[in-house]
């Protein structure tokens, strides 16, 4: 048996081309007996050796010795009456392959360049001044600001008498969302704004506490308002 | 010593994962360029001094500092809200692991309520919800018909286009996660085990006893 | 626009520690310093080019770089060696040839779905899509609208900083297979990949600790 050193192929594609750079042959020209039986040979030899044999190559294999078949034969024509080579699917589908692998081949160098350079190590030392935070925040409005101007909300809204006791479907999670819509559409509310419309007591109050409840999660903000009775209210997402 | 070494030790401070010490740069120096190379610790805080000096006068936006394990790169305090507004930006955009995990459940599970959330998560997932809802990529949408009628949450439109989808059926199915994930890893170190052996076996019938002999065949060559 | 930004947008670049675009350090400024500062994308690519030209002229050890669609402060590559001493403990492997092979078909050909990689490769891509996946250098994006619908791959900017390009449209154009055909005894590609190898040769001599074993694209030319 002759020596063939046997390498990590890709492929069966990658097989191929190895034969024919080894022994220059004219990929438009594929002597196909003789690659076949050279790919036969490495796939004898792999099950010779009791060594599982991937799909990909007994499909190779297969559609080898289909084309070899069909050279015996008179060629078949296209619509235009020319002949049709039997090898022009494995041939393209090898120009195209060994175009990406070439391409990996530029890739490979832009790797290498690549990896000369470093980018900056260590960012830690930078000073960063914090953009408003939590804390900051509630430096200017107390939990007492907070209590003021929710009573104040309460006395001012509009008074209608309500006879009837009704279970309400109100949740904090439905007023978190509802809180947050409404700052979706302007990036700051009022206290006041924001609950005016609430008829019903126990909304405003859960509307209250859904408000501590993001204040508290870090996602909204409030501020004084002009008004002593109130206070703005203002989103802390990133672009408001 | 020759200030040839000013750019090199500029370098080695701009790269080093963390403060580097002098005694670090002159090592570095030397094993690249020989052992012989004098330099002292004395020439590495001279040229720090220098490099610093060359900032200042340049208007550099950064400078050296002197930290106790040694020195590093920063940008000047004058600048600190402008860095800070960028890496506050940044933490915020990018979606944690844990409001991946979140967003992964309900667009797999949805529509699914929070309760069923943290069934799964084994954890509190208010912060996280929050977070989605505030990005849009989750929505609440109804009620589940159980108990205390918890809300349901399902991914938006928002969700699909950010994840480049046309609807939510294009999600890659558990399956052909699968596929992709499955742990090849141990084919191909049978495939090269298997190459290395049948070369072996060739290269013994051939009788050929290169010096090769029994290394193995993959491109250990330029070793 | 006045330079007086040049010292702030150097100083945002330098301290985000990924590329940063253009409009992302137009709103850091206009965030900070108010909505009516005006200051084009062109403003900061000529401040980008005029700070390049100060590090030239002081001759700085790094400059800035475009990459991934952004800006990015990184060494010269003649400081290689020495900061590549002092990471080389944690290099990371290169890519296997068949990654490199898989990519390239990707970032061509993006999007592309796995049975075309397939069909090129000639081989099954399972493996090297979870390897590639997982590297973060492709990702899944939706889905094709042929039989199946089968997923999407697509390349990550996360690719475009590794192999230093600024936009997908930066790639090496891949040769017509015409020019293939002329070329018959690769001749031009036999040279490219001794050029690179001798690189990595050197690479190596210099200390880098390369442990990329098995899976060079060296050996396959010698029978």
């Amino acid at each position: 048996m002759y020596k063939i050193k046997l390498q990590n192929f890709e492929g069966p594609l990658d097989l191929l081309l190895f034969f024919i750079k080894r022994d220059e042959l004219d990929i438009y020209d594929i002597p196909i007996s003789y690659i076949t039986e050279e790919f036969m040979k490495y796939i004898e030899l792999m099950e010779k050796l009791d060594l599982e044999v991937a799909g990909d190559f007994i499909l190779m294999a297969a559609t080898l010795m289909q084309i070899k078949a069909k050279m015996l034969l008179p060629k078949e024509r296209d619509e235009k009456g020319e002949e049709i080579d039997p090898r022009a699917d494995l041939i393209a589908a090898l120009l195209e392959y060994k175009r990406y692998k070439e391409m990996a081949e530029e890739l490979s160098i832009s790797e290498s360049n690549q990896r000369k350079l470093s980018f900056r190590g260590y960012y830690s030392a930078d000073n960063k001044e914090a953009p408003e935070d939590l804390n900051l925040l509630l430096k200017n409005v107390t939990l007492y600001d907070l209590m003021k101007a929710f009573k104040a909300a309460l006395a001012e809204r509009p008074r209608e008498a309500v006879h009837q006791i009704q279970r309400l479907n109100v949740t904090i999670e439905e007023q978190i969302e509802f809180i947050i819509n409404s700052l979706d559409k302007s990036n700051e509310i009022s206290f006041i704004q924001l609950v005016i419309e609430m008829r019903e007591k126990i909304r405003i109050i859960v509307t209250f506490v859904a408000l501590l409840e993001l204040v508290k999660m870090g996602r909204i903000g409030l501020k004084e308002s002009g008004s002593f009775n109130d206070f703005i209210i203002y989103g802390l997402e990133e672009n408001g | 010593m020759d200030n040839i070494y000013i750019s090199v030790i500029e370098s080695l401070i701009f790269s080093s994962d963390e403060p580097i010490s002098p005694s670090e740069v002159i090592r570095a120096i030397q094993e690249i360029d020989g052992e012989d190379i004098s330099i002292t610790k004395e020439d590495i805080e001279k040229t720090v001094d220098e490099l610093n000096e060359k900032y200042t006068a340049g208007e550099r936006s950064f400078q050296i500092l002197r930290l106790a394990n040694g020195f590093t790169h920063a940008t000047r305090p004058e600048y600190a809200k402008y860095v800070g507004y960028l890496s506050s930006v940044k933490s915020k955009r990018r979606l944690s692991h844990a409001a991946l995990e979140t967003l992964a459940i309900i667009a797999y599970k949805q529509p699914i309520t929070k309760p069923e959330i943290e069934q799964i998560r084994g954890v509190n997932s208010d912060y996280m919800l929050n977070t989605l809802l505030e990005k849009n990529l989750v929505t609440i949408k109804g009620r589940a018909d159980t108990v205390g009628r918890p809300l349901l949450y399902v991914t938006t439109d928002e969700f699909l286009k950010y994840f480049g989808l046309n609807k939510i059926e294009d999600l890659p199915k558990p399956r052909e996660i699968d596929e992709i994930m499955q742990d090849e890893d141990f084919i191909e170190q049978k495939r090269k085990i298997m190459m290395n052996e049948i070369e072996e076996i060739i290269e013994n019938e051939t009788g050929e006893a290169d010096n090769r002999g029994s290394e193995n065949t993959s491109g250990k060559d330029e070793a």
